[in-house]
């Protein structure tokens, strides 16, 4: 037996909400490094994992098993591929940051929101090493109920956070629901759990009806955690509620739970409905990217916007999805399309998560200080806080797509494989970068930061007396940011370090469809 | 040799980590910072011209050839996209005009913003760290190997354009500098006009850098012009094109965009909005050039669908490029900003190099470039130092007690007048620009003109019927001629005449910071066009001619000297000049203009620019506003949300009718029966609760009685 | 034998009835003060009683602790809290009539079933000479009963201290509460 | 022996009847003390009796009895204690009116 790698990583934020939960909570101090404690090893471990694992990321590495539920055929069966890696690290790079920004900035009932944050951890981590179809669900549905409550109990007053919490509840709920089912259809034809295994047998092979019931049903559950227009309308609201840190991680990490997903189980389990109904899908994928970025120029508040823009970018990953499925040929050059397609479709979900995790925490800067999103209610702010604006601007430009930022790579590879399988698709789906632009630039940095900054405005909305810290951005703001700030500029400068575990493992993986 | 070519990357670097120390370490420090920049530019410059040199002394072979450096970039399947750096004659010519022009565009910003004085700009250090960085994307641009490379550099111009030219957006309003409100408004809503714009095209250029990655695999230029890949390209079908016409013509709207061409040529005059070195970088080295610059290095791309079908991807070019010289120049004479006057100047002369280019000739439309850089830079500093003289002026008059608490805006030709006596370095600069681009013998822009004139002439001639070649000649030659008057009229309205307010009569000559630069620029106006000379056997024919001659299509050889062009269009030119300037050198304030008296309502189109910018606002970004809030709307109030919330409601209703069966069934009857009944009890019980001790034990004997009774006889 | 027998049941008629009489006495006896004189008369018949049954030492304690000791602090305290003996008024609250009826059941039931109870009765030998020696009687006290002898000593004296304290008179009660809440 | 068991239990049986009839029904409180002690007595006469027919060879019985007749002194200082406490509080001896844990 190898170390446990994954084990670890999964359940060591788990002990630590364990212990966060039986520790006093009039110890706020001791409570909040005991979190962040907590989120530490399981960061270096998914790091060590991923400079471990990523030369040979084309198979499945870090492969733990063991019978779990027996009477259920279920096991405990983790592993992690070039396509999960990135991500469980996204998992817990986002998570410890959010703890550490939320050990300065969250003031009520510290110990139940330290002990839930490290809990989610444990669920957004599990479903992405989970091998069996059982665990998958299980980790899946973990991580929502802690996101509920965080949405709803420290979501802001006037933000309406249980009319948040429970949309975002019921419509994750009924995707599960509905993917549960399917799993099960799946189990009676396949007679087993086992993710790797089920695509060889061909799961619901002989009934075409149901096999296309459940395609939809499993695709209606990732599509609403991605989200995919018209399903997204829970995550505005749901990130507008949420604090900082929630939404943090429900942008940085949730949405690809949903994308995840898609990857690894829709893709391999239906290549051929997949690619039967990629028009379809592609539809979806142009309409939230396009639609998105629309809704997103009309936002007044910060938080809305980038919260449809996540709606946009998420839509770009959906495109890179459907042109790698829009052709099942494995000939070389058409592989290497779908694959760059493939690549592109990840890389947007790591880059997302950095980037519009990296925008969550800015907007949180400025709504601590101010407690207010109203773009109208800033200006001129670049002149005060020169270093927040700086710092906002560069992450605004990943967004938006800026070569040599992160993002530009992602959505490059993106279109260069939409543009070689399904070029209508990514003629249409080019108007979103204009419009990107158009939202990013003319909306945040232009009524933030540009213009005249306005002294009586300005004392209208902040009050020194409730912010403790510098005015411009206060040491623990900078620090959470720099490692995204990296990220964003390693990636978008030089990805062939991030991208080569990612391309072998879908390469591999389209290869065996 | 090689040794040299290996520190290529070094060019673009400088500048790169100039921006990145100043941005990290030294914004506090403005000397410091200004002087990075410059030592970042210099070194840039010094190793830009060695490997000029370089590659002049590496003979043929390596003009054509070139040398490269490749770095494994990204994985993409069984594949890796490689990057890399390359020099040939073509990268050779370009590197030896644009770290120079930055870097005296550097030294005389140190002036214009004031270094050491009083009202230094606040944010000097920072205009030194954009500006490095902005250098550093066209050095980047100018030595890609690959489209890669070249997109990369060209969107972090872009972006740098973005914040040089709502540099000045951060400004107080402040009418001791003479800097209003809505100037401050204009500048943000410039620079988002001029990223958005832009942006429009480079999104065209990023399908087709897509497009022909999907196609060849690579992106590397050498590979993508090899004869066998271009026949790829034309083999393959695209909405009812060759492929390589739709990539050429995706292409070719990523420079559109950049260059400011016909439509997209907007957001070039509202760039003036920016600090006049930005003007002059953007207009002359830079921004501008990149689109061009890409034009020239895809030529292939252009002429490998002409060849094929006659496909109209580089009739396009001269087309869009023809209309825009003659749309530049016209609306320039209606113009009062002495800025803007030369923004469209310089739209009108990059139609002139899209021209050239769309006539197939490569060097013809680069020549144009250089020069144009090397002059345009000229005038726009010297405009820059005529404002700033302007500015210092209006200073030097609210302080006795002239024009005070007027507004004014210092860029107005209408207020300047008689400025050759008081800025007359200034003025020797500003002639010798002017002369350039209006094509005067021997100045540069007539060589570089002449040449285009003379490839459309010679394509003209050698057809014979009134075919494209023709009307691009016509177009030329009439945008000479516009080119010539409106000149004239500046020339006439600065410097001639009697100043038209107490600004202008107080301005004075600029700091040596500023016309030193001047000085220099305007040698190479005078001198720069001799490099293509054709009496000298056109050298830079020789150097960058043949840089594609490995796709097989792209043929170079230099036209001869056409006399008759050269004589049509300089007496054009002359006869253009002195009428503009003989109009307005006693132009007085408030008089009727006489171009407005001439041509009437055709004036007033002109100074509305053609109502382009209107039309975009109507047609355009009103409705995409109206859209997003249309979409917004379908979201929130209208489809999407009410459908969930009715979901919800439903859902609340069906809970709802559980809810009546539970509490009137179920709780009324059972749950709360049950509780009621307990309560009842509780109440009568509570009455055994006497407190009395004796009742409690006479409770305790009656039980025990009882329980005796049962255990001794049941 | 037969006059033993006869003086015996004499004697246990005579004793019954001032048990029985005195107790009657005690509970009926509107007078507090007589009440307690009839205790007297009551635990002096029990006190024959154990003469009756040849347990000669606890007759003695009887003697010496009930009647010497009980009762004359019980008389002690009835006349200490004097005023209040309400003499002449109804001495019995109103359940007296449950109570008596509760109590005569009760004491039905014990009656029969003594009565049908089959005891079992020592052999005649061993209930003609139940000669306890006083001093067998020390020694079971220190030796096997010895701990509940102790617990029995610790019980009076805690009673008797929590007495002293229950009954002490607290002079400066009103300061002291002051002094409490002020804390 | 002249007498037999079940007379002494009778006997003992009537003095705790008449005992608990005092303890439920006196008003005053010492009037319940004495009704208690007459309890007490009653037990004490079961116990010396049972000891006297049944097991006259062992102490029990009369150590028993010893017991009780401590336990019933200690009783009777702390109830007195009590009853002098309550009062001096209340100014009764009244248990009807010492109800202070009534509803």
């Amino acid at each position: 037996m190898n170390f446990p790698f994954l084990t670890l990583i999964t359940f060591i934020p788990l002990l630590g909400a364990v212990v966060v939960a039986l520790m006093p909570g009039k110890h706020e101090r001791a409570l909040k490094l005991v979190a962040v404690l907590f989120s530490v090893p399981s960061l270096v471990l998914a790091l060590i994992a991923w400079l471990l694992s990523a030369q040979a990321a084309g198979e499945m590495q870090l492969l733990e098993e063991a019978v779990w539920i027996p009477t259920l055929n279920a096991y405990y069966r983790v592993g992690v591929d070039g396509i999960s890696l990135p991500l469980v690290f996204l998992t817990t790079l986002l998570t410890t940051l959010s703890l550490f920004y939320s050990a300065y900035t969250i003031k009520k009932r510290v110990k139940e929101f330290f002990a839930l944050f490290l809990l989610l951890e444990t669920g957004m981590i599990g479903v992405f090493v989970a091998l069996d179809l059982i665990l998958f669900y299980i980790f899946w549905e973990v991580g929502l109920v802690p996101m509920f409550l965080l949405i709803g109990i420290w979501g802001q007053p006037q933000d309406r956070p249980q009319y948040s919490a429970i949309k975002f509840f019921l419509y994750t709920l009924v995707g599960s629901v509905a993917m549960l089912l399917a799993f099960i259809a799946i189990y009676l034809t396949t007679g087993t759990w086992n993710i790797l295994q089920i695509p060889s047998l061909k799961p619901l092979a002989g009934n075409p009806a149901l096999a296309i019931a459940a395609f939809w049903a499993i695709f209606l559950a990732f599509a609403i955690k991605v989200p995919s227009w018209p399903f997204h309308t829970w995550l505005p609201d749901a990130h507008t509620a949420a604090p900082t840190a929630g939404s943090v991680v429900l942008a940085g990490v949730l949405l690809k739970l949903g994308g995840y997903g898609m990857i690894r189980i829709l893709l391999p389990f239906f290549p051929d409905l997949f690619r039967q109904f990629a028009p379809w899908i592609g539809v979806l994928a142009l309409i939230s990217m396009i639609y998105g970025a629309l809704v997103s120029m009309a936002q007044w508040d910060l938080k809305r916007l980038i919260a449809y823009s996540s709606v946009s970018h998420m839509g770009f990953f959906m495109l890179g999805l459907v042109a790698a499925a829009a052709s099942l040929d494995v000939a070389n050059p058409v592989l290497n399309s779908r694959a760059i397609a493939l690549n592109g479709a990840v890389l947007q979900m790591f880059n997302h998560g950095i980037i519009t995790g990296g925008l969550f925490f800015l907007v949180g800067v400025i709504y601590e200080r101010t407690h207010t999103r109203d773009l109208k209610a800033f200006g001129g702010l670049s002149a005060k806080m020169p270093v927040y604006y700086g710092v906002m601007l560069m992450t605004a430009l990943a967004s938006l797509g800026l070569p040599g930022l992160a993002g530009f790579i992602s959505e490059f590879m993106v279109f260069r494989g939409a543009f070689a399988l399904i070029p209508t698709y990514a003629i249409i789906g080019i108007v979103a970068i204009v419009l990107g632009a158009a939202y990013i630039l003319w909306k945040i940095i232009q009524h933030v930061f540009l213009g005249e900054f306005s002294e009586e405005r300005w004392q209208k909305i902040f009050n020194p007396a409730h912010w403790h810290f510098s005015l411009d951005m206060a040491r623990f703001e900078v620090i959470t940011m720099a490692p995204l700030l990296f990220f964003m500029v390693l990636v978008g400068v030089y990805p062939a370090p991030v991208l080569n575990g990612i391309n072998a493992a879908t390469t591999a993986l389209l290869a065996g469809l | 040799m090689e040794f040299i070519f290996n520190l290529t990357p070094l060019i673009p670097l400088f500048p790169l980590l100039a921006f990145a120390i100043i941005v990290l370490f030294t914004h506090r420090h403005n000397r410091l910072s200004s002087s990075i920049a410059i030592g970042g530019i210099a070194l840039s410059t010094a190793l830009g011209w060695t490997l000029v040199l370089a590659t002049i002394l590496s003979g043929e072979h390596a003009w054509a050839e070139g040398w490269q450096l490749r770095v494994p970039w990204l994985p993409a399947g069984t594949t890796v996209l490689e990057l890399g750096f390359a020099v040939d004659g073509f990268t050779a010519a370009m590197l030896f005009m644009v770290p120079f022009v930055c870097l005296m565009i550097f030294i005389y910003s140190q002036g214009y913003m004031k270094l050491g004085q009083p009202d230094q700009d606040p944010r000097y250090a920072r205009f030194f760290a954009y500006i490095s960085l902005f250098a550093a994307g066209m050095l980047g641009l100018v030595v890609a190997r690959d489209l890669v490379l070249l997109f990369i550099s060209w969107e972090v111009m872009g972006l740098c354009s973005y914040l040089l030219i709502g540099f000045w957006s951060f400004r107080k309003a402040d009418s001791e500098h003479h800097i209003d409100a809505a100037q401050v408004v204009r500048a943000r809503q410039a620079a988002l006009k001029a990223f958005i714009t832009t942006r429009i095209g480079d999104v065209l250029l990023f399908s087709g850098i897509a497009l022909l990655y999907s196609y060849t695999g690579t992106l590397t230029f050498r590979e993508l012009f090899r004869p066998e890949t271009l026949e790829t390209l034309q083999a393959i079908s695209l909405l009812g094109m060759p492929a390589v016409t739709v990539i050429a013509l995706l292409v070719f709207g990523g420079a559109v965009g950049k260059s400011a061409q016909f439509p997209l040529h907007v957001w070039l005059p509202d760039a003036m909005e920016g600090p006049t070195p930005v003007s002059a970088l953007i207009h002359a080295a830079t921004m501008v050039a990149a689109g061009v610059y890409l034009v020239a290095r895809t030529l292939p791309l252009f002429i490998a669908g002409f060849v094929v079908a006659d496909a109209p991807a580089l009739h396009w070019v001269a087309v869009i490029g023809a209309i825009t010289a003659l749309l530049g120049a016209t609306v320039g004479l209606a113009q009062d900003d002495i800025k803007r006057v030369l923004a469209y100047s310089t739209i009108s002369q990059l139609g002139y190099m899209m021209m050239g280019l769309g006539l197939g000739s490569l060097v013809a439309g680069i020549f144009h470039l250089l020069t144009h850089a090397f002059f345009k830079a000229l005038l726009f500093l010297s405009a820059g130092s005529v404002i700033h003289g302007v500015e210092h002026g209006a200073h030097i008059a609210a302080h006795n007690g002239h024009g005070h608490g007027e507004h004014f805006s210092p860029n107005d030709m209408k207020i300047m007048g008689g400025l050759r006596h008081r800025m007359p370095r200034t003025f020797v600069a500003y002639l010798a620009g002017a002369l350039a681009l209006v094509g005067i013998v021997p100045f540069a822009g007539f060589w570089s003109k002449d040449e285009i004139l003379a490839e459309a002439f010679h394509l003209w001639r050698a057809d014979g019927t009134l075919n494209l070649p023709f009307w691009v000649w016509l177009a030329g030659t009439l945008g000479a001629f516009f080119t010539a008057l409106y000149m004239g009229r500046q020339l006439g309205l600065v410097f001639w005449g009697e100043p038209r307010h107490a600004a202008a009569r107080h301005a004075h000559e600029s700091p040596s910071s500023m016309t030193v630069p001047l000085i220099v620029l305007a040698l190479f106006a005078l001198l720069f066009g001799f490099v293509n000379a054709p009496f000298l056997g056109n050298p830079l024919h020789h150097l960058m001619g043949n840089v594609h001659e490995v796709s097989e299509v792209v043929h170079a050889e230099a036209i001869p000297f056409n006399p008759t062009v050269a004589g049509i269009s300089t007496v054009l030119a002359v006869a253009g000049l002195l009428l503009g300037w003989s109009l307005y050198r006693n132009y007085r304030a408030g008089q009727v203009e006489p171009f407005q008296a001439a041509l009437g309502p055709v004036f007033t189109v002109l100074r509305n620019k053609y109502y382009i910018d209107d039309l975009y606002q109507w047609a355009i970004i009103r409705p995409a506003v109206w859209l997003a809030n249309f979409c917004f709307n379908i979201d929130d109030r209208w489809i999407i949300d009410p459908f969930v919330d009715l979901v919800g409601a439903a859902g609340r209703a069906a809970s709802d009718i559980a809810r009546v069966l539970d509490s009137g069934v179920i709780d009324r009857w059972f749950v709360e029966g049950t509780a009621q009944l307990f309560n009842a009890a509780g109440r009568w019980l509570r009455y055994s609760e006497t407190g009395h001790v004796q009742n409690y034990l006479l409770v305790v004997a009656v039980t025990i009685l009882l329980l005796l009774g049962l255990y001794l006889y049941f | 034998m037969i006059i033993e027998h006869a003086v015996q049941i004499f004697a246990f008629v005579i004793l019954t009835l001032m048990t029985l009489g005195g107790g009657l006495a005690v509970v009926t006896s509107r007078n507090l003060f007589h009440a307690a004189l009839f205790l007297i008369l009551s635990l002096a018949g029990a006190m024959g009683y154990y003469v009756l049954l040849d347990a000669g030492f606890l007759a003695v304690v009887q003697l010496l602790i009930y009647i010497g000791a009980i009762s004359i602090l019980i008389l002690f305290s009835i006349m200490l809290t004097r005023g209040l003996m309400m003499p002449g008024q109804v001495q019995r609250n109103e359940q007296w009539w449950i109570a008596a009826l509760v109590v005569f059941l009760t004491f039905v039931v014990l009656v029969v079933t003594m009565w049908q109870t089959v005891w079992p009765i020592a052999d005649t030998e061993a209930l003609r000479a139940p000669n306890i020696a006083i001093a067998q009687l020390g020694a079971a006290l220190v030796g096997p009963y010895a701990i509940p002898f102790e617990v029995i000593s610790a019980l009076l004296l805690v009673a008797l201290v929590g007495a002293i304290v229950l009954a002490r008179e607290e002079g400066n009660q009103p300061a002291r509460a002051d002094a409490e809440t002020g804390e | 022996m002249a007498i037999p068991l079940p007379w002494w239990l009778t006997v003992a049986a009537a003095l705790f009847a008449i005992g608990l009839y005092g303890v439920l029904s006196r008003r005053n409180a010492i009037g319940v003390l004495l009704g208690i002690e007459l309890m007490l007595n009653a037990a004490n006469i079961n116990l010396v009796a049972f000891w006297r027919y049944i097991t006259p060879q062992a102490l029990t019985g009369q150590v028993f009895a010893i017991f009780v007749i401590g336990i019933a002194a200690a009783e009777a200082a702390a109830g007195l204690a009590i009853i002098i406490s309550a009062y001096r509080r209340r100014r009764t001896v009244v248990v009807d009116e010492l109800d202070t844990m009534r509803w």
